[in-house]
């Protein structure tokens, strides 16, 4: 760990961000002896690039054997079979599944990021009564398993609500949309919140003191600086959330009957290709390595938002 | 109505009392300085009047309004922080036009306006450089502008040229007295430089450890300080002071006696002690004291040390015989037996040497010795002295 | 999102009055949509939950609960006489040190499984998580596309996780079992042991959450004012130093709420292991609760006095944080 | 959002119905169904476990839909006990109450039963056992005839010497694979139906299946011992000292990590001689055109001893585990009727048949099997002699309230004997004393 | 040995080039200041020294060492940053403590120094208060302090005094040569305080747009100032520039002429353009004017502006009968027929009198009208003036 660290922390020695990466190591290698550090620095990269990667180059493997030769799978597919990435859409709707995800997901992390940027506005920048009391509740709802909710919460989305009537087939959120946004919601906010406030509590004061200073709300400067300026907290939290729902099992499998039609997530759909008796594997393989684009996409789209440095020049303190 | 008025504010931090029963009405359109050692409270006030500080006791209004609870962005006020708070992730255009843009300003009315204060800040050509591609001078011009492309009822700056060069300095504080003559707006200002301090103030608060000691015009508070504290903090480099027992018809200091008649005084006796104060523009060479009407007696003395600065010099000058050269020098804080003098550069004069000095008694300060309260200011009754008519420095004299 | 222009019509009203709320009340109100919902989807179901674990249990018959019957439910749980295949707490003591049976015994307590993988499983992804951190926050070609590899681990869906390591221990699939039997770490059938499973387990949840640990901090380094840097720099701090005394205390905050959430998860943990070894194999507290729930033989009662066993376990364990947060200068609690 | 319209009933069950669900419904309107009602099939997962629980959060949080379930004859019973489904009796007519009473394979209607009323609550969809599958080219070619091997069972020991025979004859691996990781199906089935052909129970013979309380415990009795040992030895070798003596090791240990889909692999790879396993899924996956073809056998389970040698009434000889689904009707359905329509429609022969077509379903009346269409199917067609062998040697598991909680304890000590981790009788002690307090745990209930 | 040599240092970012082929040699133990407006590149070219920024071009040696590529910790420095930049996690105590212990100083010497520097720099009690309950001077001498415990080679303070009030700033300025005196370390400082920057500094540097004006003694850049800018930037209020043209024994200003003969000069011819420049104090009234040696003829002027400082007045003069009063009062920055002169705040003077003005001509100074060069300094060579001989600051005299 140590030496990890300093290496690769002596890389930023002198990092320059207008001069090209390449251009720099040339440079930077003649004259100084740190630059030795940077082979150290690659090595690590590669070692974790390989260890994070390989289970998933497996699951590749997997997906491309075809189905019923699972058999002895290392470096290489036992037979090729890359058709499989189609035939997961023909099997199932898929797609329908992926879809269904990505709204639930988008929509429940929207409604996180915004609930939990007021909730850790509160607990990382006001203080008043109660405040420790209250993040310990919040807190609480994490030391449960998800199935300590399930008996109460299955009968109260099960329930028909008159108020409901008009909106919903049989006035139960059940089957429907809802049923998954508003408790996964609930369940991701903690951590939400718990990241939002360390990260909302690490603004200066100076930097709201302006905004509001020059007129906003308190909410305003929340929504105007403190928010962008958090940008990589509040990127992650987004991120978090967002892939958490995305896959989550246990309330998706509660809440719908598994229908992609009665929006059913991707776990679903995924567990869809397994039998009483078989499973196949190589269309599960496929369909999370499917699956798991989309967050690549989000992870590659929401790390530019993740700007190094954001509250560099602004204070003079 | 912008007048600003604290009463009785108090802002107390665990530990330490920053502000401490502050009592001030600043009147509408007036323009007026705080300053103050480092820590005294100056930011504090400030923020008590912005709204960003709740005070611990007290009230403050702006105009009629009881203000105390009103957030800051209901009291129609622009601020320059000491500490410039720029926004990081918005390039100067964005900054500068953030308050305008907050409240919904035609697009071309924000430019333009963007475009003066940019301007008036020498700040063309920048908008689209991010806060820390920018010079700490630079920086600090943005945060003027921020403030300056509002029309508040109530300006608010703190330090606001402190990381500017002299020039810039000299053509920001021209900009803003015109920029105050134009909109009539109040202004409340924090400087450290003395001299903005005096040409630009209405009316200049001194303040120490939280409390205010004194408020008024620039040369009241140069030419009758309210307290020891005022007449030190007031001048650069700092009066003399020396310490006194007041005789039948002087004062005899330690090394040297001034002519004196305590019955001019209310409260003064022989016998009481008090403290002297004199400028160093108020001590002379014998031989240059032509123009004096009312001088001390001679005084020797000898050259210490000598620190030309350019259009004057500073000569430290040891008096008494047998005082060695000083240890120290602390710019201004003599000791008893030092004095301060400011000559003209031209001066012929040496270190070490030993020479005559006179004081002009119109311009001699006393003290209460235990309050610092001030006694009286000059010992003789002068016409001509400038105290009592506010003269107003060049913002009005153009 | 509320707008803060004053000059804006409608909303003005409202938005006065909430500036005008004093700290206390505008802190308040603004906690009220987070604990509105938690109160719906959490606090109302763990409340219902409670009183549940209080009732006796009914294998049969249309009413899922019985009478009260007290703290039975938790008083079985603790001797190991309540229904459940795997035991809580079912400890072999020894008069040697550590005084407990370790070894297979020690894989079957679901107490103490959950309670070694949970800090082992905090440890390596930490210095893991800590380390890639570290090097993603590097300026480098290619560095987006390194992030996204080290990210991915944590967008696979757990079954899928549990897929994957499933199979690569299977003998006839995966090189897994061949592999560690033949270094000698794991024995032949790796899956069906309860030792060596927890350790697939283990390996396979810091593959996938290591990542998380990753993001978290990250962000956290990203969020260091790089101008500090500088100053440590001028004092003659070297990269160590800067780090230890720059970059981990500023990362800090950051760093403890990802331990706390992965401590917290990785005491729940269940979806993994019921993908690979399964809960037999490996009994974790939340295996107990899934089981008691959904095993097919109706034992509410006890499912939910296990829930909120689990919880205070967890709640113990926490408050190791909930103490480190106090001290945290400036920090959140 | 529903998806379907409001006179069609809905029906909880798996792809695989889903997949046949046109033809089925067209068959079952031929069978004199009433051509308003219709069906569809809401596919769940497939994985048993997870469609008991989604039946079970469906029926606990009382959803009027789907209207129809279809459970595994392996967990009916504790729905019937809670009462969340419906008396078949009062809603089905007498002559199809009567089919099933007299055509339907006895041991699986048992399982949709009340087991205390002894009403039905649940229609028998169709059965499933086991068959043991091997490699008739390899064994002919180390030189036994396998005549009469498809339903004349053999005893374990001329298995093993004959798998371990083949095996180092050939070049395969492995023996003799099967499931015996710790699941569900290790208690219901492989160790179920072994310990059957011992002659051992557990809970002392076949009359005490589906009653939980006041019956006996018999798992630490000699056969089930025996059966225990057996495996030992097949897994371990005579080295190992709770091996039965006489049995050769012919499967690989990691049978004890192996469930359906993995035990199959070796098999399916020409890799194993003999394997044991589901008809519909191992006779479909090896026994096709494009796999080995006629080279696959089946045979009845082997026998440890024979009927006549075992203490309780129907067991020892070849036993086999049952398996299969039954239909049952919501309870809280608006269209009790139309279910009931459905249900009796299911009973006609044609309909069984063409499940039997159409997804390999056993019709839960036996003899279909013989019938000419039944003939037809390939490859399944060779082997329904086998077939139609089992159904008189299939023993259901004992389900009761709180099987599901007994199984799991019986999975845990069958694996811990099966790895080595306790010796046979002390795995066995320890499960008789879990049973037994379990067993007493419904006696207070039910006393209360 | 630590010289500081700057060799063709370039700092070019994107658009902009901060740094413009910088040469400078820096002795060992000396008190170099640079000057210049802001965002000249004053902050740039420290961070250069301190290894913060890498030059585009050119190389850095510190001592002998060529130090470009060496990383800062390892070129033995302490810096004052612009920007404060204190820890926020760390106590006044750790702020300043951090560099001694990283060294592993023994704990009694690091309490020692920490508190020597608290001393200094006026924070002693307040060890334990966190940078957020700090005012903007607090911190600043937080700042200092940490760089003051350190016993570098090189010191590099960009400005550290902006924000300490004046008597604070002279016992600060005082202390730091005494620092330097005591420890004899090189130090390179900024400050926008021509006081600081002349009673201070060995040699001041001035900058502007990225590249070196003129290194030189203060009263050399006071008197010799090596080209327009120098002698603009340098003393405050500034030099008075007015066109002229060279006669065969005058200089023709638009409303005045001054008695010169080219003939003195290298390069200059009758009919040639320059720029005469003057400072302020060199503007004397007539009846002041007795110890004015080589004098001009009267210039006939009439007071606009007032600007009464304290110690001095600042008046605006406009020459030439058709002028107007300026609109425009830009401090110093006089065009043609203004000309700014300081008189005794006890001269009696009003605004739009009219009056008789007169110049030292020992003390104007000739610049090329093109390149801004300085063409001669002192129409007449006069033996006393400073120029040449390097006075040094108070740091030296005493
Ligand atoms: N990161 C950057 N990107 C682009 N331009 C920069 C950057 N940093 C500084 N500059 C520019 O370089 C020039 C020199 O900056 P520098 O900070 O050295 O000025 P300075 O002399 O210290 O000014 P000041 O007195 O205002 O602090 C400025 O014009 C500034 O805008
Ligand atoms: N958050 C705080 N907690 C405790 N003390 C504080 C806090 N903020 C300020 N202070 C103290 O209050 C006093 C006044 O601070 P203030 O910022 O008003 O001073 P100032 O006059 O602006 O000084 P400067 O000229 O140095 O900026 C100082 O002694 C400061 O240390
Ligand atoms: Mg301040
Ligand atoms: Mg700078």
């Amino acid at each position: 760990m140590a030496t990890e660290t300093e290496t690769a922390e002596t890389q930023s020695d002198d990092q320059e961000r207008e001069q090209g990466p390449l251009e720099r190591w040339v440079g930077d290698s003649i004259s100084d002896p740190n630059r030795a550090y940077r082979p150290m620095f690659w090595l690590v990269t590669v070692f974790f690039l390989f260890t994070t990667l390989f289970p998933f180059y497996w699951l590749l493997m997997v997906a491309l054997t075809p189905e019923g030769q699972l058999q002895d799978v290392w470096l290489t597919p036992n037979g090729f079979n890359p058709g499989v990435f189609i035939e997961v859409f023909e099997i199932l709707p898929f797609h329908r599944y992926m879809f269904n995800s990505f709204v639930i997901a988008t929509v429940a992390t929207l409604v996180v990021l915004v609930v939990a940027s007021l909730a850790g506005y509160v607990f990382g920048r006001l203080s008043f009564p109660g405040k420790g009391p209250l993040m310990l509740l919040v807190l609480l709802v994490s030391f449960f398993p998800p199935a300590a909710f399930f008996i109460p919460i299955n009968d109260l989305f099960n329930t028909q609500f008159a108020i409901l009537e008009p909106i919903m087939q049989d006035g139960s959120l059940y089957n429907t949309p809802y049923a998954l946004i508003i408790p996964l919601s609930a369940i991701f906010m903690p951590l939400a919140i718990f990241i939002l406030t360390t990260f909302y509590s690490q603004i200066p004061d100076g930097l709201e003191d302006a905004a509001r200073v020059e007129g906003t709300t308190r909410l305003g400067a929340l929504f105007r600086v403190i928010i962008p300026l958090s940008a990589p907290g509040v990127a992650t939290a987004g991120v978090l959330t967002f892939i958490g729902v995305y896959n989550e099992f246990f309330f998706s499998f509660l809440m719908t009957d598994g229908q992609p039609e009665n929006w059913a997530p991707i776990l679903d759909g995924i567990l869809g290709f397994q039998g009483q008796y078989q499973t196949l594997y190589n269309a599960m393989a496929a369909a999370s390595i499917i699956g798991v684009l989309p967050m690549a996409i989000l992870v590659v789209v929401a790390q530019e938002k993740i700007v190094s440095g954001l509250t560099a020049g602004g204070l003079k303190e | 109505m912008a007048r600003v008025t604290l009463d009785g504010v108090t802002k107390r931090y665990e530990d330490v009392t920053a502000v401490d029963d502050m009592n001030m009405e600043i009147g509408d359109g007036e323009f007026v300085t705080f300053v103050g050692p480092s820590g005294c409270g100056k930011s504090t006030t400030m923020e008590t009047i912005a709204g960003l500080t709740q005070p611990t006791e007290g009230t403050v209004h702006i105009g009629d309004r009881d203000v105390t609870r009103l957030p800051p962005k209901d009291r129609n006020i622009a601020m320059v922080f000491q500490n410039i708070a720029l926004f990081p992730h918005m390039d100067v255009y964005e900054n500068i036009s953030f308050g305008l843009r907050l409240r919904n300003y035609e697009k071309e009315e924000v430019d333009r306006r963007v475009e003066e204060a940019a301007d008036i800040v020498q700040l063309e050509g920048m908008m689209d450089r991010m806060p820390e591609e920018m010079s700490g001078g630079q920086r600090q011009r943005v945060a003027i502008a921020r403030a300056l492309v509002r029309e508040p009822d109530v300006f608010l700056m703190d330090e606001p040229l402190a990381n500017l060069d002299a020039k810039l300095r000299v053509h920001m504080r021209t900009e803003l007295q015109r920029l105050h003559r134009r909109l009539d707006t109040t202004i409340i200002y924090v400087t450290h430089d003395q001299a903005e301090a005096m040409t630009m103030s209405d009316r200049i608060a001194v303040i120490n450890a939280g409390s205010l000691q004194q408020i008024a015009p620039p040369l009241v508070c140069y030419n009758e300080p309210a307290n020891l504290f005022v007449a030190g903090f007031i001048g650069s480099p700092s009066m003399n002071f020396v310490e006194a027992e007041v005789g039948t018809d002087e004062l005899e200091t330690e090394n040297f006696s001034i002519e004196f008649d305590p019955a001019t005084t209310d409260g003064l006796a022989p016998g009481d002690r008090v403290t002297v104060g004199v400028r160093p523009e108020d001590v002379y060479l014998d031989h240059t004291a032509d123009g004096v009407e009312h001088s001390t007696g001679l005084i020797d003395a000898r050259t210490d040390v000598l620190e030309p600065m350019g259009n004057e010099v500073f000569v430290y000058l040891v008096t008494g015989d047998d005082a060695e050269t000083s240890m120290e020098v602390e710019g201004g804080a003599a000791t008893d037996d030092q004095l301060l003098m400011s000559v003209d550069p031209d001066t012929e004069i040496d270190i070490d040497e030993e020479v005559k000095v006179v004081l002009d008694r119109s311009r001699i300060h006393l003290f209460d010795i235990e309050t610092g309260d001030a006694l009286r200011h000059g010992l003789v009754e002068v016409a001509t002295t400038g105290s009592g008519t506010p003269e107003r420095g060049v913002g009005d004299s153009d | 999102m509320p707008t803060d222009a004053p000059e804006r019509g409608r909303l003005a009203p409202v938005v006065d009055w909430m500036e005008n709320l004093s700290e206390a009340a505008y802190a308040y109100l603004l906690l009220t949509p987070a604990f509105a919902l938690l109160a719906l989807i959490a606090f109302y179901p763990l409340a219902a939950t409670f009183r549940m674990s209080f009732l006796e249990d009914q294998t049969r018959g249309a009413e899922p609960l019985g009478g009260f019957v007290g703290f039975d439910n938790y008083v079985n749980i603790l001797t190991g006489d309540a229904r459940l295949a795997r035991q809580f707490l079912d400890v072999q003591l020894t008069s040697g040190f550590p005084f407990v049976e370790l070894g297979v015994g020690f894989f079957q307590q679901a107490l103490f499984v959950t309670l070694a993988f949970a800090i082992l499983n905090v440890l390596f992804t930490t210095l893991i998580g800590f380390g890639q951190a570290i090097v993603l926050d590097k300026d480098f070609r290619g560095r987006r596309w390194v992030r996204v590899a080290v990210i991915i681990p944590w967008a696979v869906p757990i079954v899928i996780q549990g897929m994957i390591f499933y199979l690569i221990f299977q003998p006839t699939v995966g090189f897994g079992a061949d592999l560690m039997n033949w270094l000698g770490l794991f024995g032949s059938d790796p899956l069906a042991s309860s030792q060596d499973s927890f350790f697939i387990i283990l390996i396979a949840d810091v593959w996938k959450t290591s990542a998380f640990m990753a993001l978290l901090i990250l962000a956290g380094l990203q969020s260091v004012d790089r101008s500090l840097y500088n100053v440590a720099k001028v004092s003659g701090a070297s990269a160590w130093q800067r780090f230890k005394l720059i970059t981990f205390p500023l990362v800090l905050p950051a760093l403890l709420v990802a331990m706390l959430f992965r401590t917290m998860d990785a005491m729940r943990v269940y979806g993994l292991i019921e993908s690979t070894a399964g809960c037999t194999t490996v009994p974790s507290l939340t295996c107990m609760v899934v089981e008691a729930l959904f095993g097919g033989t109706r034992i509410f009662g006890t499912a939910a006095a296990v829930a909120f066993m689990t919880a205070a376990i967890i709640g113990v364990f926490i408050s190791i944080y909930i103490v480190k947060f106090r001290d945290q200068e400036g920090g959140v609690y | 959002l529903g998806s379907a319209d409001d006179d069609t009933i809905i029906i909880h069950s798996d792809t695989d119905f889903q997949d046949i669900r046109d033809t089925v419904q067209e068959t079952l309107w031929e069978a004199g169904l009433d051509e308003d009602i219709s069906y569809e099939v809401r596919a769940a997962a497939d994985d048993t476990e997870q469609r008991r629980q989604d039946i079970q959060s469906a029926l606990q949080a009382g959803r009027s839909t789907p209207d129809m379930f279809m459970m595994d004859s392996g967990w009916t019973i504790p729905f019937i006990l809670r009462e969340q489904t419906l008396n078949l009796e009062e809603q089905l007519s007498g002559e199809v109450l009567d089919t099933i009473e007299n055509d339907y394979l006895q041991a699986s209607v048992e399982t949709a039963r009340h087991p205390e009323t002894d009403e039905l609550h649940a229609l028998p969809l169709f059965p499933d056992f086991p068959v043991m599958l091997y490699r008739r080219d390899l064994v002919e070619e180390a030189g036994y005839d396998t005549e009469g091997w498809a339903t004349e069972p053999m005893s374990w020991q001329e298995f093993s010497e004959v798998v371990a025979d083949t095996r180092d004859q050939s070049d395969v691996d492995f023996g003799f694979t099967t499931q015996a990781a710790a699941y569900e199906g290790l208690a219901c089935c492989t160790f179920n139906e072994t310990m059957s052909g011992w002659g051992g129970a557990y809970f002392g013979g076949v009359d005490n299946l589906f009653e939980a309380g006041d019956r006996p415990v018999t798992v630490d009795e000699e056969p089930v011992l025996d059966a225990i040992r057996m495996m030992r030895a097949f897994i371990h070798g005579q080295e190992d000292e709770h091996a039965l003596e006489g049995y050769e090791q012919i499967a690989p240990t990691s049978i004890v990590q192996w469930i359906e889909d993995e035990s199959l692999g070796p098999f399916q790879n020409g890799n194993a001689v003999a394997h044991r396993n589901w008809p519909a899924f191992g006779i479909a996956e090896t026994a096709g055109e494009d796999d080995f073809g006629e080279a696959i056998g089946a045979m009845p389970m082997p026998y440890g001893v024979t009927e006549e040698e075992s203490e309780y009434e129907g067991l020892g000889g070849s036993r086999v585990a049952l398996g299969g689904w039954h239909l049952t009707i919501n309870p809280s359905t608006d269209k009790i009727d139309e279910c009931a329509q459905i249900l009796e429609a299911f009973t006609a022969e044609e309909v069984q048949l063409t499940m039997f077509e159409e997804g390999t379903w056993f019709p839960p009346n036996l003899d279909l099997l013989e019938s000419e269409e039944v003939q037809e199917i390939e490859p399944l067609n060779r082997y329904t002699d086998t077939l139609q062998a089992l159904g008189d040697r299939a023993v259901p598991r004992p389900v009761t309230d709180i099987w599901n909680e007994q199984a799991a304890v019986i999975a845990i000590e069958v694996h811990n004997a099966y790895t080595g981790q306790k010796s046979p009788e002390e795995a066995m002690e320890d499960l008789r004393n879990r049973l037994e307090r379990s067993e007493a745990d419904v006696e207070d209930v039910n006393a209360n």
